[in-house]
């Protein structure tokens, strides 16, 4: 892999750009391999790049039906954070923010993580004190937080409207290393870091069945032919249900849609994160000037990647509420991605009833900012066979215990 | 934005009228059921990626819960019926089988 | 007793639709199913109409019996008169399974009028209002909050829930502004 | 130089001249111009600068599709960024000025990364700012931020109002040119309930312009005649000005409607969100010209060939004194005609086709314009404003043969339909060899409801380029959605388009074909954002091979335009790179909303006051009257407290305490849910829903009852009261009232439909009252009416009756400790009936208070609260209430949920009393930590505060918290770290803080 640098550009552009090698190969599939993962996400080719830089597996395939970051990776609102209420959760999504501090370096790729700071609006007495319940959680969680007060929020946010007079901004629960990345970026950096140890990335190859042995995988059947391995990892986002049926297990998830906006860009006015759970609307800029703006999730079963209008209206009336001056911009750009909601709204990182089958799923809205610590988690997870303390508690059969991993409990939402 | 007919007022109602209820016919298990089926009945869903069977409320109308065939995948909408229903009615049955001529069947 | 008072006490907004607070108005929800024997006899007593048939609304001067659901009725007579209304239904219906209830206070009223009153309507509610019959009572929302409303003479008569009466005289008034006439 | 010409101009009228300004400048136009064409009779060309590169950008085309001419618009509350000029109607005393320049349009700073944009190809940003780690967020981003994002950003709140409205119809037609008006026209004739929805606001599309004949007359004879049949029609509306811009599920499309955007601050909204339901969609949107790829095709000057005839022929305005026509087809010969016919000098039309046959170039010829045949741009010159073009042979390299001086370049790459409203959901598009675009696949349409299509595309749309296919297919649209809805379209002869015969066109995506590295990356794919063909080439060879990763990569398509011109020639080079087809790479998805829209206009009237419904109870004046500061609780907004002069609100809540504990207290309750549950079976369906038993509850009582979800987590409470033999009156929170109802009529319908209950929510019929405190009783006995003394209206008992003449039933329950009367009355008499409380208890010391009173007294009691002690996770068990959860019931909804293990855990945290060592008030939200760490290096917990007050009565910090195995540990010490360090210890207690035996409640 040549290293990428300002001088790798400079040496380039003297001779227009011709000598620059592919990001990630493109092989024919092989007979067999060590491990498999199914899906190129974020979370996929996280899986992959931390089995092969944390354990030395590199005899590794990752199959994608389409095209590699296609799905929920490159159609989400690029927020980081890891201020999370219960320990799990808060533990896997601080390893990932973590990790994302010095990705752009391990990857020798710009995933612009930009630490620009987030804030989770309190908007009334009851989300005052789940707020202080998260910050005093997270002090102990050693994820770094704090409550600030209106003022501070709005020498943060200049363009907020504080004095709402509906839902004045009582404070806000602020994540100052929590920011945004490149979305399209961290599935291009791992795919190409990941190619570079050796590993294949097939894209255009749909998954047609499991192959098993006496409860044990063997392999994939795919539009390219059949494919061994020793072990494999389902990591499919909303297409989980399909791929459990054909390994011969159910998942406690529904597929539903979500949906975000981008208005047209202007230059800079917020430079932090702004969610406002009361109102249902999360808001940043990127750096092309864009506001970057997610809405609700439908509540019924949808595979369409088309959410309903209402909730973008839903979302852009609050918006419009809280932040007055963005009424005379324009929506540029409306679309929805199929996310995998579990009985907890909290994701799976499991063993299954098949063994040697791993799954990693329902992530639900959640997904982009725990990539990192979800495939170092599912990394562990498929190496050793057993999950390690990242991953341990969230295990499929969590449901019929009743182990909840509730974050709705808090009044911050898993977005 | 769908469109399903209430078929306990007759009006064509669109999404915002209507409020969903996750899927349709699961059986209640109460005390004395295993941990399993309790499971499954709070948790398992079938997700399908085409035909589903789902619970929807008439919320700003009549108010009355109905049931709803729908292809999660096209959105198309092979009909509504009472909630009072333990298992789709044979007519909406036939109905899908006619334009789903690969469709499983219901279970 | 004091003398009741509607929720914003007769309020009007005059745009190219009026619009007017009206009531209070005596309302009885009675529930039951269309098959209780004597139902149409004491919808009759109290209403002295017919019973009213799916999403139908009988009006008879200043009573109205309305469908609201397959076993919901809305009864409409003078605010006074509920009581009397409520022991008829009591007399009427005693011994089979229902419920009839005093809402008189927890709803508002709205009288839209004029020739354009569709148009306001149309800003609120997704209901094709052309097609909307005479005589016919339909359960919607108005923005955010719901709403019944049926056509009366050359106008619409509104119900919604008492406390959103604000909210609902807010979206009727902005929605008739003169200049905004829909054609 | 551009500049108005003397004669013609089919839209202005040059009676009703125009003032405004750009940059400024006071500049003149007329009613009728679109702001680019009253620049460009200004002879301003030069209007903004791109995204990245910041190079000099100039108007390039004539509608929705303009990709450079974005201003900021207006002033104060009326200013707007990114305002497309080619879709903006002219009004006297505009103000506009350029966008993404420092300091100035003409002279721009950032035209730097110009000089450097052969260090900055697409992606350099992945590649480079890597090191050092803060760098990115604190050195690059910010350089990068501030050079992107063209307009200004609004400071002031919106001046203006918007709104929204419902329309249903059969056949929507969008797109108001010849082939909209025809489809219109069948529909309606057929008796289809018709929209037809224009975006301009004129109708006849681009028949007029290209002289098109229909039925041996001028196209406008036709439009003419067309408008005034649908305007006839009752079954027609006519909208114009209107954007059909999203199609969405089950025939809803989504169109903006400019009402006063032309006439800022006339008093109507400034625009209209339609949300319209139809059964079936004409998409009749007509097709975009394509631009070619050759060097300084970005110079300002070089613009489409349909803009340059719109301009002369619509507006009058000449882009150039001098235009060069460039080509690959013949349509572009007409604009070398309308400007030679303009009187204007025509030097070439440059034709990449060796062989060059049509009408059209023999009309061009006849004319006396020179035609250069196989030829190419291979450069333009000029930087600021095209000063000449160089030409050479298409099949070669870029060797310049000539240099030809002009002032304009018109090109034409050909024609694509727009066929996003075909596509938003689903609609799928095939390849024309012929025609090198795009179309809708007819056998593949998005559908809707049934199943059957939803859309039907319509002339140029469906790919129907030359008029008379054009008008054809759209007669044949409209009889299609009629026929399709179970109308019979009338017979009747479709008219008959006549257009000269043109030579087919050829594909030509570079110029000259073998053009090498330095000229490609001198031609632009995407405008705004700077993205050229060099660019998608070298994103192909570093493997972003799939069409959505090259878009992303490179950004082509991502801007404000979303690619309308450059998508297909960007697609085309990608395939060429990639040695495949253009089907075989694909499209990217086409997104609503067709053009931008504005945000105000999705909110909808919804701000302000109307933002959100505001529930009142009948007292909310008196309340707002009285200075009370309010919190919200679901849609409500109950006072918190009502703070005197001088006071804060902490200490007006401890006077409100003192008060009502030491004398009396009255509380607006009416939020508080309320449900009747009648029928032969209420009983035994109370009993599931409950987790006690409410069927025994004797008529005349009151019972505090729980409900939980299957799972078995605590979801509300409150007092249920038994009304007569087969009717029980359950109370539930404020917040939860429609939620529990929804819930009892779910189970009542869906699982128990056999069941014979009815339920009504009754919560707004009723104002009530809790009156509270020592003097409770005093206060009902002075308004007299009936009897409430301990013996007639025991604790737990209600009652019907009058007070001070209100009719009214009494409750004798208490959420403070106090002696405690809550008071029903109809909501009509509920302000007449609070203010007789208030005034006739004022010699008894009655006070209001708000909710945070209410709190701290019922902490001060150990009483629960849904929602601060619950979350979501908590059992009846956690909280110690097992006297409350019936054993003896067979079943009850959440009996099951709580048998599982984790709930059935021994270990689980249980509510008590925390009593701070030092007196002082846990913080809010506190954990109190068990000793080591988790596995995952996470502090150890055992518990945590629910609530936490100062208690005004017992003059100290009090709480309430689930502490593990709670109960078993009375008299032990947890400690509560607090944020910023330090912790406060404190002893397990009884939660029962005050009047631990029940006494003063019970008198």
């Amino acid at each position: 892999m040549k290293r990428y640098s300002v001088f790798a550009i400079a040496r380039e552009a003297l001779r227009y750009h011709q000598g620059w090698e592919r990001a990630w190969k493109s092989p024919e599939p092989k007979k067999s391999y060590d491990a498999i993962i199914v899906g190129a996400g974020g979370h996929g080719l996280a899986s992959a790049y931390y089995l092969g830089k944390n354990y030395g597996i590199t005899n590794v395939a990752v199959i994608e039906k389409g095209w590699l970051g296609g799905g929920n990776t490159g159609r989400n609102t690029t927020i980081i954070r890891s201020n999370y209420l219960q320990d799990p959760s808060a533990a896997i999504y601080e390893k990932a923010r973590a990790l994302y501090e010095t990705l752009s370096q391990d990857l020798n790729y710009n995933v612009m993580f930009s630490p620009r700071g987030l804030l989770m609006l309190a908007q009334t007495h009851h989300e005052v004190r789940g707020y202080l319940r998260t910050v005093h959680a997270n002090n102990l969680q050693g994820v770094s937080t704090e409550w600030i007060g209106p003022g501070r929020v709005k020498e943060l946010v200049p363009i907020i409207n504080i004095d709402g007079p509906r839902y004045p901004v009582l404070g806000a629960l602020y994540q100052a290393r929590g920011g945004t990345a490149r979305h399209d970026a961290v599935a291009w950096g791992y795919a190409r870091a990941c190619s570079a140890m050796g590993m294949d990335i097939i894209q255009q190859c749909e998954v047609t069945g499991v192959t098993q042995s006496n409860g044990v995988v063997t392999g994939l059947d795919t539009t390219r032919g059949h494919i061994g391995c020793k072990k494999l990892g389902i990591v499919v986002a909303g297409h989980s249900g399909q791929l459990a049926e054909m390994a011969g297990f159910r998942l406690p998830i529904e597929a539903v849609a979500l949906q975000a906006l981008v208005s047209e860009p202007i230059k800079p006015c917020m430079d932090v994160v702004v969610m406002a759970n009361t109102v249902h609307g999360y808001m940043s800029q990127s750096d092309k000037g864009e506001m970057v703006i997610g809405g609700g999730t439908d509540g019924f079963n949808n595979y369409t990647q088309r959410g309903s209008f209402h909730h973008i209206e839903e979302t852009l009336r609050a918006l419009v509420e809280t932040f007055p001056m963005i009424s005379r911009l324009k929506m540029l750009r409306q679309w929805g991605g199929i996310v995998d909601m579990t009985g907890d709204r909290s994701p799976i990182i499991s063993k299954t009833p098949l063994g040697n089958c791993f799954i990693n799923c329902g992530w639900g809205t959640g997904g982009f900012k725990a990539i990192p610590g979800s495939g170092w988690a599912m990394a562990e997870l498929m190496a050793k066979g057993e999950p390690g303390p990242l991953a341990a508690e969230f295990s499929m059969w969590r449901f019929k215990e009743g182990q909840f991993i509730d974050e709705s409990v808090a009044a911050g939402v898993a977005h | 934005m769908l469109i399903l007919e209430c078929p306990c007022c007759g009006v064509k109602a669109e999404e915002t009228e209507l409020s969903p209820g996750g899927e349709a016919h699961l059986k209640r298990f109460g005390p004395g059921s295993s941990d399993e089926e309790f499971e499954a009945y709070m948790f398992a869903r079938k997700n399908p990626k085409g035909v589903h069977f789902e619970r929807w409320r008439h919320a700003y109308g009549c108010g009355k819960w109905f049931l709803a065939a729908r292809c999660t995948a096209t959105l198309e909408v092979f009909g509504t019926y009472p909630a009072q229903t333990s298992e789709p009615p044979a007519d909406i049955v036939a109905k899908i089988k006619a334009k789903r001529p690969d469709w499983k069947g219901y279970k | 007793m004091s003398e009741p008072v509607s929720a914003l006490g007769g309020a009007t907004h005059q745009g190219f639709a009026t619009i007017r607070e009206i009531g209070p108005l005596g309302m009885i929800t009675l529930r039951a199913k269309p098959d209780v024997k004597g139902l149409a006899a004491a919808v009759k007593a109290v209403t002295g109409t017919a019973l009213p048939a799916q999403r139908r609304i009988e009006v008879n001067g200043d009573r109205a019996a309305g469908w609201m659901s397959p076993d919901e009725y809305l009864l409409i007579l003078p605010y006074a008169d509920v009581a009397a209304g409520l022991a008829a239904l009591a007399a009427k219906l005693k011994g089979e399974h229902h419920l009839a209830v005093d809402v008189s206070d927890a709803r508002a009223v709205f009288r839209i009028e004029g020739a354009k009153a569709d148009q306001v309507l149309a800003k609120l509610s997704p209901v094709d209002l052309a097609r909307l019959e005479p005589g016919e009572l339909r359960r919607s929302r108005a923005a955010q909050v719901a709403a019944a409303f049926w056509k009366d003479g050359e106008g619409y008569t509104l119900v919604s829930f008492r406390s959103v009466a604000g909210y609902v005289m807010g979206l009727l008034t902005h929605s008739a502004q003169t200049g905004s006439e829909l054609a | 130089m551009s500049t108005r010409l003397a004669r013609g101009g089919r839209l202005i009228d040059r009676g009703a001249a125009q003032e405004f300004t750009f940059n400024g400048k006071r500049m003149k136009g007329f009613k009728g111009d679109t702001l680019a064409a009253a620049l460009l009779a200004n002879d301003q060309m030069l209007v903004g600068r791109s995204f990245k590169y910041h190079r000099p950008r100039g108007i390039v085309a004539s509608g929705a599709e303009e990709p450079n001419a974005l201003v900021n618009m207006g002033e104060g509350g009326r200013f707007e960024p990114n305002q497309r000029t080619t879709t903006t109607e002219l009004f006297d005393g505009l103000t506009a000025t350029s966008q993404n320049h420092w300091p100035s349009l003409e002279f721009d700073v950032g035209v730097v990364n110009n000089y450097a944009a052969r260090f900055l190809p697409a992606g350099f940003y992945y590649k480079t700012f890597i090191h050092p780690r803060a760098a990115w967020k604190h050195l690059f981003e910010p350089i990068v931020r501030q050079s992107a994002g063209l307009g200004k950003v609004p400071k002031d709140r919106d001046a203006d109002r918007y709104e929204q409205a419902y329309a249903f119809c059969d056949v929507l037609v969008a797109g108001g040119g010849v082939a909209g008006l025809q489809a219109a026209l069948v529909a309606g004739r057929a008796g289809a309930r018709v929209i037809l929805l224009e975006q301009a606001p004129h109708w006849g599309g681009r028949a007029p312009v290209d002289g098109v004949e229909i039925d041996g007359k001028p196209a406008e004879a036709f439009v003419e005649a067309a408008l005034a049949e649908l305007s006839a029609m009752e079954n027609v509306t006519l909208r114009t000005r209107c954007m059909a811009f999203g199609v969405y599920d089950h025939g809803y499309v989504l169109a903006e409607e400019r009402v006063a955007d032309h006439t800022p601050g006339d008093g109507r909204p400034k625009k209209r969100l339609w949300r319209i339901r139809a059964g079936r969609i004409v998409s009749a949107t007509g097709a975009i010209e394509r631009p070619l790829s050759f060097a300084g095709n970005d110079i300002p000057g070089v613009m489409l060939a349909s803009a340059v005839r719109d301009y002369v022929v619509n507006w009058a305005v000449s882009p150039g004194d001098r235009t060069v026509v460039v080509t690959n087809n013949d349509d572009a010969y007409r604009t070398a005609i309308a400007l030679k016919e303009a009187g204007l000098d025509v030097p070439a039309v440059i034709d990449a086709r060796p062989n060059v046959t049509g009408d059209l170039p023999a009309k061009a010829r006849a004319l006396g314009i020179r035609i250069e045949t196989g030829s190419a741009i291979v450069k333009v010159k000029g930087s600021k404003r095209v000063t000449g073009v160089a030409i050479g042979l298409q099949a070669g390299e870029g060797a310049a043969r000539e240099e030809i001086a002009c002032d304009a370049v018109a090109m034409s790459g050909g024609w694509s339909p727009v066929v996003h409203l075909w596509s938003h959901c689903g609609g799928k598009l095939v390849w024309d060899e012929a025609a090198a675009h795009f179309r809708p696949d007819a056998a593949r349409p998005p559908i809707t409801h049934d199943g059957s299509a939803m859309v039907i595309a319509a002339g140029a749309a469906n790919g129907a380029l030359p008029a008379g296919e054009c008008l054809a297919d759209a007669d044949r649209a409209g009889a299609e959605a009629a026929q399709a809805l179970g109308m019979k379209p009338k017979k009747a002869k479709a008219p008959e388009a006549a257009a000269p015969a043109e030579a087919r066109m050829e594909p030509v995506w570079i110029m000259p074909q073998g053009a090498g590295p330095a000229l490609r990356m001198k031609m632009w794919l995407d405008y705004q954002n700077d993205v050229k063909v060099s660019d998608v080439q070298l994103a192909a060879r570093e493997g972003y091979t799939s069409v959505e990763h090259t878009k992303r990569y490179t950004t082509l398509g991502m801007a404000t335009d979303q690619g309308k011109l450059s998508n297909i020639n960007g697609l085309a080079v990608l395939a060429d790179s990639l040695n495949a087809e253009i089907p075989q790479v694909g499209t990217t998805t086409f997104r609503p909303p067709y053009t931008p829209v504005t945000i105000g206009a999705l909110a909808g009237e919804s701000r302000g006051d109307i933002f959100q419904p505001l529930r009142r109870t009948p007292m909310h004046a008196w309340h707002e009257a009285q200075g009370a500061y309010f919190e919200p609780v679901g849609l409500w907004r109950r006072p918190y407290c009502y703070p005197r002069a001088g006071e804060t609100h902490e200490q007006a809540v401890h006077r409100e305490v003192t008060n009502t504990r030491e004398r009396l207290g009255l509380l607006d309750a009416s939020t508080l849910g309320k449900i009747i549950v009648k029928g032969p079976d209420a009983g035994r369906f109370l009993d599931m829903l409950y987790t006690n038993v409410m069927s025994s509850l004797p008529v005349g009582k009151c019972r505090y009852g729980l409900m939980c979800n299957e799972q078995g987590f605590l979801s509300d409470d409150g007092v249920v009261a038994r009304i007569d033999e087969d009717t029980w009156l359950c109370h539930t929170t404020s917040g939860g009232a429609d939620r529990i109802h929804a819930w009892m009529e779910d189970w009542l319908q869906c699982e128990w439909w056999d069941w014979k209950v009815y339920t009504a929510n009754v919560t707004e019929q009723y104002a009530q009252v809790a009156v509270v405190g020592p003097n409770a009783r005093k206060l009902l006995e002075k308004l007299g009416g009936m009897d409430v003394s301990r013996e007639a209206l025991p604790f737990m008992q209600w009652a019907d009756g009058e007070l001070g003449g209100f009719r009214c039933r009494v409750y004798r329950i208490s959420f403070s400790g106090e002696l405690s009367y809550e008071i029903a009355v109809p909501a009509s008499e509920g302000m007449a009936f609070w203010k007789a409380l208030n005034d006739a208890g004022a010699e008894f010391g009655a006070m209001p208070y708000g909710t945070e009173c209410l709190h701290v007294m019922r902490a001060e009691k150990g009483f629960i609260m849904i929602g601060d002690e619950t979350d979501g996770t908590v059992t009846p068990l956690d909280l110690c209430l097992d006297w409350a959860v019936s054993k003896k019931k067979a079943d009850f909804l959440g009996k099951r949920g709580m048998q599982r293990t984790y709930l059935a855990n021994p270990e689980r945290w249980k509510l008590v009393g925390l009593e701070t060592l030092d007196g002082s008030v846990i913080p809010d939200g506190a954990y109190a930590v068990a000793p080591g760490v988790n596995g995952n290096g996470q502090r150890n917990t055992e518990g945590r505060v629910t609530s936490t007050y100062y208690s005004p009565t017992l003059k100290r910090g009090i709480a309430m918290g689930l502490v593990r195995r709670g109960p078993e540990r009375m008299g032990e010490t947890v400690e509560f770290p607090k944020v910023g360090g330090g912790s406060v210890k404190a002893r397990i207690v009884s939660p029962v803080f005050y009047d631990k035996d029940g006494e003063k409640q019970n008198v």
